[in-house]
């Protein structure tokens, strides 16, 4: 059950020119949330802009005791409510609501994990790494990100045993280019016995071919699709995506309830909004 | 303190309190029967329902403008029939009283529509929507003449006796004339307004940001022209009014009341706010224990239109 | 840096750049002339004149509402000979172009009003309020029947030779076919949208915000259904348009000239931005020279309205 | 002529529950406001609240060096964009246009000058005593709030040399009651043949009651009225009050243009709105 939270902003610290991470004092839904999850937020008041926006659940924050005291957003400014996340004080209030959404299914032990983010589509994933180190899950990262200095948290991943895999779209550190060269590699080095997990997510046509990828090997992978919402909840189908389930006619299921993770090999690509 | 009545009747139904969800923004009530007690809403209008299932449209379905949003999902629902038998029972469970809007592309679907539900056990009333903007046959079609709103209405009076609410379109140049033919035809209560018609462009790809082209505004920016609807509706016709439009607080539904609504529907706000619910009815209750009211009764209508003190005498006399 | 050219023609009246200051919103013109050069604006439409001097109605004249504002100033002015005799003069020193809005209680008093014009120098074009909702006799009364409409362009059709420029209101069922009315009555263009006819109440005192109860509601709330408004008449009639309501950037303006319209006015913006003018003309050129565009002229009325992609070939195949 | 300034918040200091004084850095306009003269404000960005709104001129700021540094606003948080500045932190920007409308008509050495406040009404008090005190023209301030604790800036006109005359509501300091008590007790006491100059701002039943004292001592009085203003530049005639000019029938007048300030004798007081 999601709850309603008028969250006091506890940092905001600014990574680029464009991205930020900020805390908000929300332990009650920080507690609850499983990798994947998002929350619906609005910053400010008055009516315009008027409705919340949709993020990941990027870290959930603990004090020296362990306790959760709260949530972080990474945030991309592109629009509005994202240059206003961008520019909040500590102390300010943001409205946020969750958790809401499925969950990734985390893999298990027998398996290996791959996370497949592009920009800010690497959100999802911290939390999902925590998950999957919690089960003893071996995982890696393919992060591609315009250029070195938009790579983010790195760190903080490797802390999570995360092997990672670089590419900017600049050459400026990893593979010169999309995400996706490594990853063709490391699919076709990998051995076909093994069992592999892959998490994909970032703009739409990156998550699309990490899906062509996976199925081209035959692996299963889940995408976090990001498209527009209204309300977070079922209330207004407006975050519809066209599934096709095996042995079904292609639906329009609303991702806000069904989503916004998917198993890749369902979503019908090309019936997609712009968002 | 003393008790105040927030219940209000529209014909028949009486309701606990004046707040009843809209129409197309609350699901069919069951998604949200994790987040509020649907028993503590005055009603529930459930999404709006055709004799089949549909579609709708494909992304972009809604887009935000200043203070509100465009709407055009093209009524994507499982049909009356899946509705009956899989959104009912948990609805009737929940306690809550719930509202059916339905649609038809012709007459005929519509009286087939209003006929199942009819036989159906837990409908409270029929809400006829002829003001969906939104689709290509059908709704906003009726709803913007005034022939087609009295024959609307009139068939499906023929096949329920269950309250009838048809949805006016504010699309129109006079509503309370639709207000009028939709009484004459046998309605209990009118409910305003729809969505307006409208379009938001993107100007780098000069292409419609909705796939339909156009959709329908909602969202505070609609309040004061959906305000100005109910109160010219309540100088014209003595027909309970279901106001709606931009509410986004218990001041906001107090112009609807105090224009002449006897209940309000709730929209877009619950996409802001879906626990709005508590903050409506405590916001209702203060107000009126403020005023020393004891009932919603005792407002709805109440609006003073005596000239104001500083033009009783003008002393600047206007010329005309 | 290549050139572009902002300039647009409505007729026989080319304009520098397609940004009017909006009737009612920008006085006489002469009240911006010590702050913006009126000849850097493609045209001043000034307030609306009736033949004679009128007070207006009493205080409170305004109200603000999620992202607008309703006004009912009841058209306080000078009448027209004051206008001709005061403001004209100084309006052309400032090389300002003017469009005078005219109002009438009766068709003599249109054509009447226009004749003193006709004669007067310096009015680039006449504007037909036929739309302002906030007087008891004339203006929208005109302009929400056909008949109406037709008459009063008609008559004053016969006594100038001025660009002429109805003004259509928005409170109708279907404005292309008023449009279509202004054209065959002789209209050179027409300019959309007035206000819409709307009230706030305030909830303390049960009475309305407005002394005059209803009021016109402007400013970006309205943006989406004006730009409908202006598409639905770009389909419909190939008559010039002038499109308004809720313009507060470039971008917005983009919205009406890619829907069809050929210039755009800007109102209730120049009250929170009143060097809005320069950024208005900066936006566009920018906006031109990003997409190698030469003129205005490429972009007005360029909607594309082809399938979206994901529309082509919809997978799951809407119902209706 | 008046400028549009983006002005950064120097300061933000809360005088109470509902009044502050928020520093402005705008010297274009503060070096050239004069006594009674307005600016329109618009913090914040967004359509919702959409227009600016009109605040006096509180204080005109100035370096060490008597270099002008900008102007300060006395606010009262009554609605949605006072909140909005009795929240600001220093930093965020105001949209601040100005300097507005006619100013007071200082008196001159040799008339005494008695300015009579009502609550926040001593906005445009603090610049006219500054200039009185420049004149070398003896002055009162007649300044009445709900409590003790709602007299603001006291040292301040102290420093300036202004007399002060005070009234509570609730009797916590000063007369018991309206400020119009020691104003008639004063008039009344005042030498007939002494030359004096009124000046009032407040609540209108207050600028009112001042006039009809004025008028009964025959003296002249100067009030600065506060209604909804929609532009403040003269172009949307909301602002109007009924005036009636001696030998002229009365005509509503834009008091952005022909005011704020107004010869209290030529107002039509039942004719104002009930801003
Ligand atoms: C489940 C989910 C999780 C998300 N997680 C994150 C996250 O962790 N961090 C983050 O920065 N963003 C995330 N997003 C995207 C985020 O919701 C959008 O960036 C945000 O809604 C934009 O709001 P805005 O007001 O800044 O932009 P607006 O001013 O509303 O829009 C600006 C432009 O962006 C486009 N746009 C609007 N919504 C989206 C969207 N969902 N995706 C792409 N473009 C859009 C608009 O069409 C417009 O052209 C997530 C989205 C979803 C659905
Ligand atoms: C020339 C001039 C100078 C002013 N100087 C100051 C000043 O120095 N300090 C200061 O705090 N205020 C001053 N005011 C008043 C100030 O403009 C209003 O308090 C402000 O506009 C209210 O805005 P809001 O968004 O907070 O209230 P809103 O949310 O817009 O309105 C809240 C309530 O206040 C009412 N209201 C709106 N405008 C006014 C008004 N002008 N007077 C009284 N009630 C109003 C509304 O009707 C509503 O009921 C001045 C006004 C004028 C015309
Ligand atoms: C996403 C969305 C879907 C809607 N679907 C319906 C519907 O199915 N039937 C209907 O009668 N009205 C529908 N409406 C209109 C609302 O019920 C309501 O009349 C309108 O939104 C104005 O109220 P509001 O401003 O509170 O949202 C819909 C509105 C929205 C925003
Ligand atoms: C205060 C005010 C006064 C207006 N007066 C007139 C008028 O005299 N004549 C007229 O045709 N339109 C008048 N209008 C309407 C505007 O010209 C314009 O059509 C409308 O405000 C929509 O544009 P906007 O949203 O850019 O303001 C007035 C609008 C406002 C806000
Ligand atoms: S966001 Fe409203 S139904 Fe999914
Ligand atoms: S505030 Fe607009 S005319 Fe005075």
């Amino acid at each position: 059950m999601p709850v309603d939270v008028d969250a006091a902003v506890l940092s905001n610290t600014r990574l680029s020119s464009d991205y930020n991470v900020v805390a908000l004092a929300a332990p009650e839904i920080a507690g609850r949330a499983k990798p994947g999850q998002f929350v619906m937020v609005k910053p400010g008041s008055g009516d315009d802009p008027l409705l919340r926006r949709p993020f990941s659940v990027f870290e959930v924050l603990e004090d020296d005791t362990g306790r959760v005291t709260g949530l972080s957003l990474l945030n991309k400014r592109i629009g509005v409510t994202t240059r206003t996340l961008f520019g909040l004080a500590p102390g300010a209030a943001v409205r946020c609501l969750g958790p809401l959404g499925r969950p990734f299914s985390p893999a298990d032990p027998s398996e290996r994990a791959w996370m497949v983010a592009g920009g800010v589509g690497l959100a999802p994933f911290h939390g999902l790494a925590a998950a999957l180190r919690n089960r003893g899950v071996e995982s890696t990262l393919f992060y591609g990100a315009r250029s070195a200095r938009e790579l983010f948290h790195l760190d903080a991943f490797r802390g999570l045993g995360v092997g990672l895999v670089l590419a900017t779209d600049d050459g400026s550190r990893g593979d010169h280019g999309l995400v996706t060269l490594p990853l063709e590699r490391a699919l076709g080095r990998l051995d076909p016995a093994a069992r592999l997990r892959l998490y994909a997510c970032g703009p739409t046509p990156m998550m699309r071919a990490v899906t062509d990828l996976a199925l081209a090997h035959g692996r299963r992978v889940e995408v976090s699709l990001e498209p527009v919402m209204g309300c977070g909840l079922g209330g207004c189908y407006s975050c519809v995506v066209p599934v096709r389930r095996p042995g079904e006619d292609p639906r329009f299921v609303r991702s806000c309830l069904d989503g916004p993770v998917f198993d890749g090999r369902t979503v019908v690509w090309d019936g997609l909004g712009a968002g | 303190m003393s008790n105040v009545d927030l219940s209000v009747s529209i014909g028949s139904l009486t309701l606990a309190n004046p707040f009843i969800a809209a129409s197309g923004c609350f699901g069919y009530g069951v998604e949200y029967a994790g987040i509020v007690d649907l028993a503590t809403l005055g009603a529930v209008a459930v999404k709006g329902l055709f004799l089949d299932e549909r579609e709708g449209h494909p992304p972009e379905r809604i887009v935000e403008t200043p203070s509100g949003m465009l709407n055009a999902i093209g009524l994507q629902g499982i049909g009356v029939r899946r509705f009956v038998a899989e959104k009912l029972p948990p609805l009737r469970e929940g306690g809550a009283v719930v509202i059916v809007n339905i649609c038809g592309s012709t007459i005929r679907e519509y009286a087939e529509v209003a006929r199942i539900l009819d036989d159906a056990e837990g409908v409270a009333a029929i809400e006829l929507n002829i003001s969906c903007p939104n689709i290509k046959k059908g709704g906003m079609l009726f709803g913007s003449s005034l022939r087609g709103t009295h024959d609307v209405v009139a068939a499906v009076r023929r096949v329920t006796r269950r309250p009838l609410i048809p949805k006016l379109t504010p699309n129109v140049a006079d509503v309370a004339s639709f207000a009028a033919a939709a009484r004459d035809a046998g309605a209990d209560a009118v409910s305003l307004v729809n969505t307006f018609l409208a379009m938001a462009i993107d100007v780098e790809t000069r292409r419609p940001r909705l796939s339909n082209v156009v959709g329908g505004l909602s969202g505070p920016a609609i309040r004061p022209i959906a305000v100005r609807m109910v109160h010219e509706c309540r100088q014209a016709v003595s027909l309970p009014l279901i106001g709606m439009g931009g509410i986004m607080t218990a001041e906001d539904a107090l112009e609807f009341l105090i224009a002449g609504a006897t209940a309000v529907q709730v929209g877009t706000a619950n996409f802001v706010d879906p626990f709005i619910w508590e903050k409506l009815t405590a916001g209702l209750t203060g107000y009126l224990r403020r005023h020393g009211l004891t009932g919603v009764s005792e407002i709805v209508g109440s609006l003073d239109l005596s000239p104001p003190r500083n033009a009783r005498n003008p002393p600047p006399t206007p010329c005309a």
